[in-house]
């Protein structure tokens, strides 16, 4: 990204932290429990994070171990799910005891003078504490998401008793309750963790990746093709996106597939406008027209140095857009245009849930608030990276 | 029984006495389309002024106040009755600001409205019906309704080209001018060939004014400002106001026949548009609106449970069923379709999903009908033994053990069940049925489409689907000709496709049958017929619930619809909103 | 300036057809048309014919379309099948709604937002900041649908019924149902109740973005040299803040205003859903299912327009507030 | 000697971070008579910008604070810890600033007329019109043509001199006593340079007003100051009479200085940057801040923090150091001259 040069009296501005105290017998102490030696020396972010993903990986291993060696027998016909869910529990114990063991025998860099503009915005977004919540936030998400299979007390598209075991307010043996089908809502809530977040990632991967190449080859190439590329986005942000999700979906059958791409094919107008600008900028300065007078191809020269500049601002758009997807998909959902049961996607639970909101207030209350709480992580994200980017912002 | 019943023709009344009206320049036709409701309204407002003199009322205990109906749909047909095709629509039309000339009463048994009498040449053998008007109706710019306007209602609906969307009711009726006789100004006659329930597309044409409508291209009635605008009817309520998608406003008819029960007891009856379940229902809970014209089944405690609210239930005419391509080589067979039916739990669904209101269906006969055979009632039942041995009857065996049916060739038993976007109880029905038609070995793909899609799916040539949940609404003559006859099995409802002789039979018999004693057996063979033919799983006829706030009083909703009785509701003066208003002050 | 706005105007003609173009023909690729949606087997394979010769829909698309230019061209957007209604005239009675709650949610949301917004950078960081960040954030995550239900639950049914508050607002609607036998007073009053929960729902939403855009914007500002100088001379930290740091931190957040009306109108869609709030957007969503071609077209196309002339507003709001911009 | 018009004295501003404290100024204490122009000079990251947002309170807070028993009176009036309304009233009024950056330090968003009307209309309570009237002819003064025009322009409209002189006008609007200047003429072309310097000369010398000149730049100094204040990593090193300073530097920084500016009456010499940068205000080192790149440094300065010792100059004039070399004087060698040609 474009990065200021610290002018005038940088010295309210600029962080100089000094050294850290070494860590003693961390490596001892982190291979029993990963994340303590980082607790206690002070940095309580990472190390509770690190804690809480071995704790809460060990307690799923040992609570469902039933389940976790379901799957990882190979003839009990262990569905695709449980073998991801599988993976994700070894890797995440893995990955936290490896990070924290081989962090803790490190010796702390004294100085942070001359470091990379990332190693200062990762630093000034850790001492966000919102944002770091979010992040947590949302490597906690994922985390469930993937290991639904076994997190999860009943299979969610299971139908119970319809005669006695319908609408159940939350209770011991069902804790969010059930639905008019007698499902779990936690179990679906669970599964609905999957969909929510692969479709705002996914989408916001397709809307993003269009938005950043139409975006910089009409800022590197300018004159017309800027001017056609403009008209377009014009064009699209004066379009009525709901006609046109509503046209397709009825043209096509409705699928989890189709949402994402509409999703991701008519959001990438933001982004485009986004880096065309930041494009436009740094087309005029030193190093571009270095690289150009250099002779580099074209391509080159907006692969290797224009988009990774533009980087940024497009990974905090990026990820206040996947809150917004989640939101939109929840919304469309309202439309009964959203993904269609049985997959249990949080907005169709509380689209369905809404009518019932006074009988049975626990159907779209748990899913909303999931959706409520995903989006707020997102978003405490997102707004902390653009903090942590923008020097002119940094504490 | 719907023969001839003379009634006494009484004198004329004040009103009728005192009114008519003449537009200035004489003609009718001449009102303009572009000016039609800045000229008819000073008209009806005028009008209107002198009957409320005239008719003052005094005793207030029972007259005044605002009732407010909600729903989630406009009537978007409005009160123009030629183009009109929509369920409310048709309702406010008939009993709110239109009259047909007769209606049914609480026992499906035609009696006068607008037509005080009615003869027909022979009972058993109808050829001509002649109606008897009441001389006291009048439209409510203040021209008094007539044969003419009979006669042009009759003309208007029985032309191909108003596209009228009811045409089918008047098959066997002679169409067009030969077919209608004004015989003086309150004296119509119509020539029909003898078929069963004769009378009753008369009940549900509601008759339109002929002094404001005669001229307009037939074809170019739907736009017309008369329908949506500025319609100017003759029944109890007299229009006020249309704001698209919000509300139609109508206030008391003070010149309605005292005959007929005189002016409605209300002052004005609005009817709102709430597209969302979950707000109506608060609005309800709210005293915001006063009825809440079908909740959900799931939300039905909720006004249980709500000392101010009462829910009415009402019997219905419409059904849901999943409707079988037979065309397709694994539903050809009437054995797998019944195998279907005996396989899924409908009593359960009726309980669970509308927690037992509704009953069962096995036809698309509704219970409270004439026709309806109660023995049938519940003559299938879930029974998955029946149905896994009915499989295996019709060579459906699980050969290669995985849980699904293969047939002699190999090809499995499995279909994709079709339902429009945004029914919950259909897609519900799709859910249930995938999971109980799955252990008995049928492999069912619920999908959902979108509604404009799946219609032109399933109506179309190609017939693009193996099943779909859908729903009908039977009009009080059943005619199932174009759902099941084999003549019509390229028109576009005739979604299972399904070729019988005996159904033939028994439909084309059953369309001219006058006598209803004659018709049940018939009725009855039919239903069977349908039980082992099962073109359709039925599922249920849903009650119609109403919620409706107690301080309205007098309401009747039955198999007739929501607003039969409107002008006899009634509040309490000290429950009405301006009451409450002044007296919070 | 005139002419940069005749100029953009102009430009804006092309790009309005060119959507009308593309949506006409969008729009009749999907299956189904109007008659086949009114599924009644009393209606004959004739009448639906007839029906279809009525509305014009028998003739091949290019004539359709060239015909609907023409018209269009004309001024004329035809005749809705659904409302039995001029589009025009069914536009007119829907459209004032829409302005109204968007425009109301607008105001509020940019008085809101920018106030959060100031009050969160000039107390960067605090727990104050924090906790707005927080509370907006939280708003801004909801689906506004769900937010709306929510509101209506609190506000209309609970505090009506259950907590017996002295106020209360009605669930749906946009009057009461007496409203003509108010006077004149009551009828704002009465009008007004009725917004106070559809714009705050939409405006919430909104405003937590704009807070956002302000306080960033606002932070960057406070850091310049000529607020320094404002301090310098000695004015109040007030002046400072509100005069000379706001109207140059409102500069970026005017983007927003065009930035926001695509995003105002489809989230106007829900608010007017779940409010009974008869609006553009519903009328759209509606139109579309049943084939309501003259009304899909006319509505998008205004929603179009608005969007342009939304942008051109906030074109001339920049000039008006940054004087460095001049439109030649 | 007349009553100073402003005595700091032990300015302690200190920064408290995330990252540790930053003493940006640390301990400075100087004083101006009125009608006397004293630069203070130093490199970048010096704290001569942070002493001057003191003087005039305008130190972000948090993360910066005066520290207590710093002291800083404008005639003989305490300002470390007087209400904020008080120093607003003196802002702009008594004390005025001008900033580097005339581009910046411009409202672009408000017209010229506007922005100097401003603290006329706050201070002096002037009535819009007269204020407009006042505005004018201050304009004319610090030398814009057309003053009535250019009063409805925009920053924006001006040259970067221009803008310097608009900012001047700001500043003297109010008759301030003392004027703060922070590198006013960094940002200017040279010839204008010498246009703004000439112009604050004028003012000073018409309305008595004392200057506190910031700058790196020795050759402005030079021109216009009485007194210089050389800064070192947040504390004084050398003061003295801008004569005494630049004829005789005592301190190892000021001669580094010197010696980094081509000068006319020396050319031929090549210019001799001081090595290394000055050092992070939260790190600065224990002993002698300079020691690092101190040409004489020897173990003295590494271990001991060396005061500010007066220097007998035998000229009657007020003079003093922060370096031990003034304590010993036979470390300094070998003597700058005879190094610089080879």
């Amino acid at each position: 990204m474009p990065l200021p040069v610290g002018g005038g009296d940088a010295v309210t501005a600029v962080a100089f932290p000094g050294a850290r105290r070494r860590t003693r017998g961390g490596r001892l102490l982190s291979a029993v429990m990963p994340g303590a030696p980082q607790l206690l020396v002070g940095r309580f972010g990472a190390g509770l994070t690190a804690l809480l993903v071995w704790v809460g990986l060990l307690a799923v291993l040992v609570l469902r171990w039933d389940r976790v060696w379901a799957a990882v027998r190979v003839s009990s016909g262990a569905s695709l799910d449980d073998r991801v869910a599988l993976v994700t529990l070894v890797a995440g114990l893995a990955a936290a005891w490896v990070w924290s063991f081989r962090d803790a025998g490190k010796v702390q860099e004294l100085r942070w003078v001359g470091v990379s503009q990332w190693v200062l915005a990762g630093r000034a977004f850790s001492r966000n504490r919102l944002a770091v919540l979010g992040a947590v936030g949302i490597l906690i998400l994922y985390l469930v998401a993937l290991l639904a299979p076994f997190l999860s007390p009943y299979d969610p598209s299971a139908l119970g008793d319809l005669l006695t075991e319908r609408l159940v307010p939350p209770s011991t043996a069902h804790l969010l309750g059930t639905d008019h089908f007698a499902r779990d809502v936690l179990s679906r809530v669970l599964y609905g963790a999957r969909i929510s977040l692969s479709i705002g990632f996914v989408a916001i991967g397709i809307s993003v990746t269009i938005g950043t190449l139409l975006g910089a080859v009409a800022g590197f190439f300018g004159s017309w093709v800027d001017t056609v590329l403009m008209r377009i986005v014009d064009m699209v942000i004066a379009f009525p996106q709901l006609v046109l999700l509503i046209t397709v979906i009825a043209l096509f059958q409705p699928s989890i597939f189709l949402i994402i791409a509409v999703l991701g094919l008519t959001q990438w107008t933001g982004t485009t406008r986004l880096v065309r600008g930041e494009v436009l900028s740094l087309r005029e300065r030193e190093f571009i027209q270095a690289a150009g007078a250099l002779g580099f191809s074209r391509a080159r020269i907006i692969f290797f140095h224009l988009v990774p500049n533009v980087l940024g601002p497009v990974i905090v758009a990026a990820t206040l857009g996947i809150g917004n997807t989640i939101v939109l998909e929840a919304s469309l959902s309202f439309l009964g245009l959203g993904v269609q049961p049985p997959t249990p996607s949080w907005g169709t639970m509380v689209a369905d849930g809404r009518s019932l909101m006074l009988q049975a207030w626990w159907l779209s209350t748990f899913p909303g608030l999931a959706i409520v709480f995903t989006v707020l992580a997102f978003n405490l994200v997102g707004d902390g990276l653009r903090d942590a980017l923008d020097p002119r912002l940094r504490r | 029984m719907m023969t001839t019943r003379a009634r006494i023709v009484l004198g004329l009344t004040v009103v009728a006495a005192a009114c008519g009206r003449d537009y200035a320049d004489g003609g009718a036709a001449a009102v303009g389309v572009e000016t039609f409701c800045a000229d008819v309204a000073p008209h009806v407002d005028a009008f209107m002024a002198r009957m409320e003199q005239e008719h003052s009322v005094t005793d207030s205990a029972r007259y005044g106040g605002t009732v407010v109906v909600a729903s989630i749909g406009d009537m978007v047909d409005g009160m123009n009755h030629f183009v009109s095709s929509d369920y409310t629509a048709s309702q406010n039309q008939q009993f709110v600001n239109l009259m047909s000339l007769i209606r049914y009463d609480a026992s499906i048994q035609p009696q006068p409205y607008l037509a005080e009498s009615w003869e027909v040449d022979d009972p058993t053998h109808p050829s001509t019906i002649t109606f008897h008007l009441r001389r006291d109706v009048y439209w409510h710019d203040g021209v008094r309704t007539d044969a003419n306007d009979v006669a042009f209602t009759y003309r208007v609906v029985t032309d191909p080209e108003t596209a009228y969307p009811n045409a089918a009711f008047w098959d066997h009726y002679v169409g067009g001018a030969e077919g209608i006789e004004v015989v003086d100004s309150f004296t119509v006659r119509v020539r029909l060939s003898p078929h069963a329930e004769y009378l009753d597309p008369w009940t549900g044409v509601s008759i339109m004014p002929r002094h404001l409508l005669e001229g307009v291209p037939v074809s170019q009635l739907k736009q017309h400002p008369y329908g949506t605008q500025c319609p100017v009817g003759n029944g109890p309520f007299v229009f006020v106001e249309h704001r698209p998608q919000e509300s139609w406003t109508f206030k008391t008819n003070p010149a309605f026949p005292t005959d007929l029960g005189g002016r409605p007891y209300v002052d004005r009856y609005v009817y709102r548009v709430i597209p969302e379940q979950a707000t109506l229902l608060t609005d309800l809970l709210t005293e915001n609106i006063d009825v809440y014209l079908a909740p959900r089944a799931d939300q039905v405690p909720e006004i249980i449970r709500s000392e101010d609210l009462d829910l009415l239930r009402s019997v219905s005419r419409s059904y849901t069923l999943v409707a079988w391509n037979a065309r397709r080589p694994q539903l050809a067979d009437a054995r797998v379709r019944r195998a279907m039916t005996l396989g899924t739990n409908r009593h359960e669904i009726v309980e669970a999903q509308l927690r037992g209101y509704g009953v069962v269906a096995n036809s698309g006969v509704p219970p409270f009908h004439w026709a309806y055979d109660p023995t049938l009632a519940d003559s299938v039942r879930y029974d998955p033994a029946e149905a896994r041995r009915l499989l295996e009857e019709a060579g459906w065996i699980d050969r290669d053990g995985d849980g699904v049916r293969e047939n002699a060739e190999g090809a499995p038993l499995a279909f994709t069940l079709k339902y429009n976007q945004g029914n919950q109880y259909r897609q519900d029905i799709a859910e249930i049925m995938q999971a109980q038609l799955g252990q008995i070995g049928v492999k069912v793909q619920p999908q959902v489409m979108e509604f404009g899609t799946m219609i032109a799916q399933l109506s179309g040539e190609e017939r693009d689907f193996d099943a779909t949940v859908v729903g009908w609404v039977t009009e009080f003559k059943l005619d199932d000709v174009d759902l099941f006859h084999s003549s019509r099995i390229d028109q576009p409802y005739a979604f299972s496709g399904t070729r019988n002789a005996q159904m033939d039979r028994l439909l084309d018999t059953l369309q001219l049958v006058v006598d209803r004693q004659a018709a049940i057996p018939l009725w009855k063979e039919y239903q069977q017929l349908l039980l082992r033919e099962q073109p359709y799983t039925y599922f249920y006829f849903p009650e119609r619930l109403n919620g409706i706030n107690k301080r309205v009083r007098g309401v009747t909703m039955d198999a007739r619809g929501e607003w039969v009785n409107i002008k006899d509701w009634w509040i309490p003066r000290d429950k009405r909103r301006a009451v409450q208003r002044a007296a919070a002050r | 300036m005139t002419r940069y706005l005749i100029r953009r105007t102009v430009l804006a003609i092309p790009l309005v057809l060119g959507i009308a173009t593309l949506l006409f023909f969008v729009i009749n690729l999907a299956p189904g048309d109007p008659t086949q949606l009114m599924i009644n087997p009393s209606m004959r394979a004739e009448v639906v014919e007839q029906m279809r010769a009525n509305f014009g829909l028998d003739q091949s698309l290019p004539v359709r379309y060239t015909k609907w230019l023409t018209a269009f061209v004309r001024g004329d957007l035809g005749y809705s099948y659904s409302y039995n209604q001029p589009v025009s005239q069914v536009i007119a009675q829907i459209l004032p709604n829409t302005l109204l709650l968007s425009g109301a949610a607008l105001v509020v949301a940019f008085v809101v937002g920018v106030l959060i917004g100031i009050v969160q950078a000039v107390r960067q960081y605090s727990l104050l900041d924090q906790a707005l960040s927080f509370v907006a954030l939280f708003f801004y995550s909801m689906p506004s649908f769900w937010l709306a239900l929510m509101m209506i639950l609190v506000f209309a049914l609970f505090a009506r019924n259950v907590w017996d508050w002295p106020i209360y607002f009605p669930p749906s609607g946009t009057r009461s149902v007496d409203f003509a036998q108010l006077g004149t007073w009551d009828q704002i009053v009465d009008r007004a109740r009725y917004m106070v929960l559809p714009v705050t729902s939409l405006a919430l939403v909104l405003a937590a973005g704009i807070a956002r855009y302000t306080r960033s914007s606002m932070l960057e500002v406070v850091r310049q040299d000529y607020v320094r100088t404002a301090r310098a001379k000695g004015l109040r930290e007030r002046t400072v803040i509100l005069k000379h740091a706001l109207r140059n931190a409102l500069i970026p957040v005017i983007t927003l205003f065009g930035l926001y009306l695509p995003v105002l109108f489809s989230g106007t869609v829900f608010i007017e859903y779940v409010f009974g709030w008869p609006g553009m957007g519903k009328t759209i969503i509606d139109a579309i299912s049943l084939r309501d071609y003259p009304v899909v077209m006319g509505t998008s196309v205004i929603f179009a327009c608005m969007v342009v002339v939304g942008n051109l507003i906030a074109d001339v709001l920049y000039a008006v507030v940054d004087p460095r911009i001049r439109y030649e | 000697m007349t009553a100073p018009l402003l005595q700091v004295t032990d300015l302690r501003t200190y920064f408290f971070t995330d990252q540790g404290v930053a003493r940006a100024v640390d301990g400075v204490s100087f004083s101006v008579t009125p009608g006397e122009t004293v630069a203070l000079v130093g490199e970048s990251g010096c704290g001569k910008t942070v002493t001057s947002l003191s003087i005039l309170g305008l130190v972000p807070d948090p993360p910066g604070r005066i520290l207590d028993g710093s002291s800083i009176r404008l005639r003989g009036e305490e300002l470390v810890g007087a209400s904020e309304e008080r120093l607003r009233r003196l802002r702009g009024n008594e004390v005025a600033m001008i900033f580097q950056e005339p581009m910046a330090s411009l409202n672009p968003v408000f017209t010229v007329g506007e922005q100097i009307s401003e603290p006329l209309r706050l201070h002096l309570g002037m009535s819009k019109r007269a204020a407009r009237e006042r505005a004018v002819a201050l304009l004319n003064e610090v030398g814009i043509p057309e003053p009535a025009h250019r009063f409805d322009e925009y920053p924006h409209q001006l040259s970067g001199g221009m803008r310097q002189r608009v900012m001047v006008a700001i500043a003297i609007a109010c008759e301030p006593a003392l004027l703060i200047a922070d590198e006013p003429t960094t940002a200017l072309d040279v010839t204008i340079q010498a246009q703004i310097l000439e112009l604050l000369a004028q003012l000073r010398e018409h309305r008595g007003m004392a200057v506190l000149l910031i700058t790196h730049d020795l050759g402005v100094v030079a021109e216009v100051a009485d007194r210089v204040v050389v800064m070192y990593a947040g504390q004084v090193a050398e003061t003295g009479t801008a004569t005494e300073v630049f004829g005789f530097p005592s301190h190892p920084y000021t001669e580094g200085l010197l010696a980094s500016i081509p000068r006319a009456d020396r050319s031929g010499e090549r210019l001799r940057p001081i090595p290394g940068v000055v050092p992070a205000p939260n790190d600065w080192p224990a002993g002698c801040r300079f020691a690092d790149r101190c040409r004489y440094a020897w173990e003295r300065g590494a271990a001991e923090a060396p005061p500010l010792l007066e220097l007998e100059t035998g000229r009657g004039e007020e003079r003093a150091a922060r370096c031990w070399l003034v304590a010993e004087p036979a470390r300094r060698h070998p003597p700058i001259v005879a190094e610089t040609e080879q």
